[in-house]
């Protein structure tokens, strides 16, 4: 079945409600309109008025009904309009979702599922743009999810959705509808926690998610000549799959990691420190980074282009590292 | 009200008092670690909201609302266990005081970030409500927490679904240090509700009585698909904020105004107006209520301490390893 | 009213109807890259708020409130600049549309987050208060914004301190495409007012007359040391919520009805009746506000974009280099 | 002049509100009752209650009214009860006065100072112990300070004040009433950006801030005889001080980062990829981390002390550094 990233989310939701009456959905124009995105289409119709909320604007009030529900053993899906907005449900998120079955003791669980639409690329400008994985990154109690592709895009929303801790579902506003995939007709899922190994190659290491994963693929289809190389897709971001990441480097020894959001404070940092602590011994040249520049998501075309990563920044990064 | 339920009433009030003034002696003689919050003077409203509440039920307690965790049921000696960061805690001792709730009897435990669980109980009562489930959900808010955006998105969701949910503000006049003229320009809070479509409603927090009425009523409301409810208790904290602090910002006199209007006492001057033989009653429920917190604490102190690599546990419900 | 300013109120209305329905032509041109919030339909609300408004008066729009960056003063080259996302624009292309404002009329750039500004403007008018300048701040919002948590907190701290601040709540019946009935359990926003101790008024914000009637009085409160004022225009807009929303979810009959009610010909009638030559003070400003907005396009047109390295500045007052 | 940490604190804001009478302060009882800390101790009766404002609970209001009023030309200093608050009023941090300046394209600064209480080890529990500066150090246009010493506490918080941009300013109160300090009579300021050499050594740095200063210059000083340890205290977190830190490296080639917040999205993995990346050729072993374990800052003693850093896990780390 071929499907776009964005039909594959609307899938993953449409098949979940469908099997678990305890699935629920709030957000902002989830229901009348679909989505603002169309990613929520047909959900109304099908699920009614009662599993499927068109909320007034209150992100923090979102969030904390979820939770709300989620302890009377409801499943809610919570989106955020623009994930940037997330900022307005940030307490929620940090503080009462992340902590809930901590402080009780593990007397409770917290399945409620957080998603919306990251990233940049069509000049969404400072607020419509935005990456905010770093900040959840850091939180413990959630998880946080980021597909790359369709498939996965659908088999984790559908885990997440299934998953009984609170998750952060990162879908990247670019890849909407500019990727179309085949995807099995047939039930599937991602499991959380597990990256996936998008090509193997022997001389280096990119580690990915999201929308730059296409250009890494891109750059490393393009640069086979030159250099062998393996690319990893994380797809989960809290917890990491270690696993695959140590094998890859200990074959390697040379990574370079790549990120939409900013290079300050991301995610890659971390990545980047663990590696050179853990695997110190298998390096062969320095974890290197490419990430957006360490400003805003300014809007305008020749400023986007200049903060955020591509092909080319990424293809420089490769080259550098190569020659170490 | 039957000579069974008034007694019962008082031995609630009792109760919370003993347990309440026992933490505040173990504060005292250095025993608790984290701050204590105490509700002394304020127990009319939680006996008040909650003794008729079934089991279902769910309350979502404040900072100082230890009482609403023991009528609603949770057991003295895992509360005093919980005080003391023991492994018997609610919250196996991962935080103190009432962050860690009873869901085996319907208790949320609250984070610190006031006015942060109303959002969560109107989703607990958006479940009820849509399920046919003949629940109720009632969050308690200081008139403090009323200042925060939470409380007006909670509201404003739950009135437009007539949720069956009870807004319980005990408005003691302080949040910490700050008068309520400071706070907001209204005489009631109550008067917001109009503005989110529901009922507001005030009341005196010190007179069980008047609060059982009330509550009665917004329950009743909430349960027969009526929708929430605003219901202010006015009320005052004996104690300053927490224990450390000396309250140096109020008045000797309107203290001891307040301490005239103790509910405890309302209520025995109640109970010997309907000429039941106060004075048993007094020694009974003094022997009763000590006895229960003494086994609390005893339950307590005989708890262990948990050990460092549980603060590992209970993050994940389905952890995932990572290889 | 004298012909003048009836003429000059009849200009602005004319001139932000120009410049929106350029902006709307631009964008199915393919010419503008952000999204676009045309207010079509709204225009007396800004013009009818804003124009008596004095120079250090500050504004704080939504994200609709073109018309009040023009009525305030800001260069209309200027702000066609900022939606092309070129150099002259307030923000220099950092971001696009009504997110850079232009300080130097008292025009505040909103973020995206709704309601977020309610705090700032509240902030400002307690610097006015506070310093005894005769000043106010006026603060835009929509009707679906007043859900939002910083609406709360913002009216409730202007209540307290009795500062000198509007809040224009733009009622248009819709958030993007949730009608009101599931944001809100009330008729009218306004009626929140008391719970905040202050004034609500609920006005015709297609009407200019009654928009001038009820803002004067609300500004004059202000600077009079009365306190804020909670005004609620009920309004329309023609347009979808962006230019990509085809609005299916209202009825083309609602959409007529409004459009029967629209704010410029409805002026445009108030003209006739005072028996000025209506036909040519049209043909007059037909001419002048094209001229303006062709104008204000070219110079935009003219402006450049921004260079690449222009993303790393304006990020700091007072950069430390890192070393 | 012998002062704590929170009276140099206090004295910081007396004095720049005496100097600068466009200096306001906003929180929750920081007028009658002086702060929950007494760190606004006598600024009531001092400043008046115009300046010195008890606010409502309304964290989201407080930062915002506090760039309302920075807009206007004041320069409003505004205390979270505890940092942890900060969740509360996060959006109007992190897009409201992180963007103000650039969103509208250099017009404005805006010349907030957000303060409050950080830091565990009191048994304060989840929600009176955290660290939040990771967040905030992924966000441009803030700057971040973190002061060790009552010297630092007293200096920094002056620069912060007078400083154009939004600075977000975290007292540890660990250290609030444990150390006093000689600080000069006279005025002083310490800048924004620069790190503090606090022991020179040639085997080994580590780089630390805040509380966990103290600590590390304990175990420097007990292991003196078996390593000479160079102690960098950043002092700033953003911008980071890359020239002293880079000169450290190149003189030692052993890095330890040290930080009570978490270890993972912990701004420890920042700068050691960044050292790494870097100065790769300088390194003699892997940048290694002392951090909070990775979960919430849990309340019994017990817990609490197995989730933070340490002298002797600090040693530990120290030695197995050493032995590279
Ligand atoms: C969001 C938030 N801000 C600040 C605090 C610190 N704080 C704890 S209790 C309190 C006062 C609460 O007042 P109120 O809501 O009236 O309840 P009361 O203590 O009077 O029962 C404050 C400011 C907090 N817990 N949460
Ligand atoms: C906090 C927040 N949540 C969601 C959005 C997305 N959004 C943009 S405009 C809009 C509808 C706004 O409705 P209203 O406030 O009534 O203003 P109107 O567009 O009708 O003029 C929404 C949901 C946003 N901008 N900010
Ligand atoms: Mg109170
Ligand atoms: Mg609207």
């Amino acid at each position: 079945m071929l499907v776009t990233y964005i039909q594959a989310i609307n899938q993953a939701m449409h098949e979940e409600m469908a099997r678990d009456d305890n699935v629920f959905l709030l957000g902002e124009d989830v229901g009348v309109l679909g989505g603002a995105f169309k990613a929520t289409d047909g959900m109304l119709a099908r699920f009614g008025n009662e599993r499927v909320v068109d909320t007034p604007i209150s992100e923090s009030l979102i969030v904390g009904a979820g939770v709300g529900m989620s302890i009377q053993g409801m499943r809610p899906i919570l989106e955020m309009q623009f994930i940037d907005f997330i900022s307005c449900g940030f307490d929620q998120i940090v503080n009462m979702a992340a902590t809930l079955r901590y402080r009780h003791g593990g007397q409770t669980a917290c399945p409620i599922v957080v998603r919306g639409p990251c990233g940049g690329g069509v000049h969404g400008g400072l607020y419509h743009s935005q990456n905010p994985e770093a900040w959840f990154f850091h939180v413990p109690g959630l998880k946080v999810v980021a597909p790359a592709t369709a498939y996965d895009a659908k088999g984790l929303l559908k885990s997440a959705i299934r998953d009984d801790d609170p998750v952060i579902y990162l879908e990247h506003k670019f890849l909407y509808r500019r990727i179309k995939e085949d995807i099995p007709e047939s039930e599937f899922v991602v499991p959380i926690g597990k990256a996936a190994l998008r090509k193997e190659g022997r001389d280096l290491t990119v580690i990915a998610y999201g929308s730059p994963v296409h250009a890494v693929m891109k750059a490393a289809k393009d640069m086979a000549k030159e250099v062998d190389i393996e690319v990893i897709d994380l797809r989960t971001l809290l917890p990491l799959d270690w696993k695959t990441i140590r094998a890859s480097v200990g074959k390697t020894g040379k990574v370079l990691i790549v990120h939409e959001a900013r290079r300050t404070g991301g995610i890659g940092g971390e990545i980047a420190a663990r590696i050179a602590e853990e695997l110190f011994e298998s390096l062969d040249g320095p974890v290197m980074r490419v990430a957006a520049r360490d400003t805003h998501n300014a809007f305008s075309a020749p400023l986007e282009e200049y903060i955020l990563p591509n092909q080319e920044k990424i293809t420089e990064a490769i080259r550098k590292l190569a020659s170490y | 009200m039957d000579e069974r339920k008034e007694r019962e009433l008082y031995f609630w009030l009792r109760l919370i008092r003993e347990f309440e003034d026992r933490v505040s002696a173990l504060d005292k003689q250095g025993k608790v670690q984290g701050g204590v919050y105490s509700g002394k003077g304020q127990e009319a409203v939680t006996v008040g909201v909650c003794h008729d509440l079934r089991a279902d039920d769910w309350v979502f307690p404040l900072h100082r609302d230890l009482g609403a965790f023991l009528v609603k049921g949770a057991d003295p000696g895992r509360l005093m266990a919980q005080i003391l960061g023991k492994r018997d805690g609610f919250a196996k001792g991962k935080d103190s005081f009432l962050h860690g709730g009873d869901f085996s009897h319907g208790i949320f435990g609250a984070t610190s970030m006031l006015g942060a669980t109303l959002p969560v109980a109107v989703g607990s009562a958006y479940k009820f409500k849509v399920r046919k489930e003949d629940r109720v959900a009632i969050a308690f808010f200081g008139e403090g927490a009323s200042s925060r955006g939470d409380v007006h998105e909670a509201m404003n969701f739950a009135g437009v679904h007539k949720l069956p949910v009870v807004f319980v503000c005990e408005n003691n006049f302080y949040a910490y240090s700050t008068p309520n003229e400071l706070q907001f320009a209204v005489e009631d809070v109550a008067s917001r509700a109009q503005g989110y479509g529901f009922k507001g409603e005030v009341c005196s927090g010190n007179d069980l009585h008047a609060v059982m009425k009330a509550a009665g009523k917004a329950i009743h409301r909430a349960r027969g698909g009526e929708g929430p409810t605003f219901l202010e208790c006015k009320t005052y904290r004996y104690h300053g904020h927490s224990e450390h602090d000396r309250a140096t910002y109020r008045t000797e006199e309107e203290l001891v105004t307040w301490e005239s209007r103790d509910p405890v006492e309302r209520w025995e001057t109640y109970l010997g107006k309907r000429k039941y033989d106060i004075a048993s009653i007094k020694t009974e429920t003094t022997e009763r209520v000590r006895k229960i917190v003494d086994d609390a604490l005893a339950f307590a102190e005989g708890s262990p301490l948990p050990e460092g690599p549980e603060a590992m546990e209970d993050l994940y419900a389905t952890p995932v390893t990572e290889g």
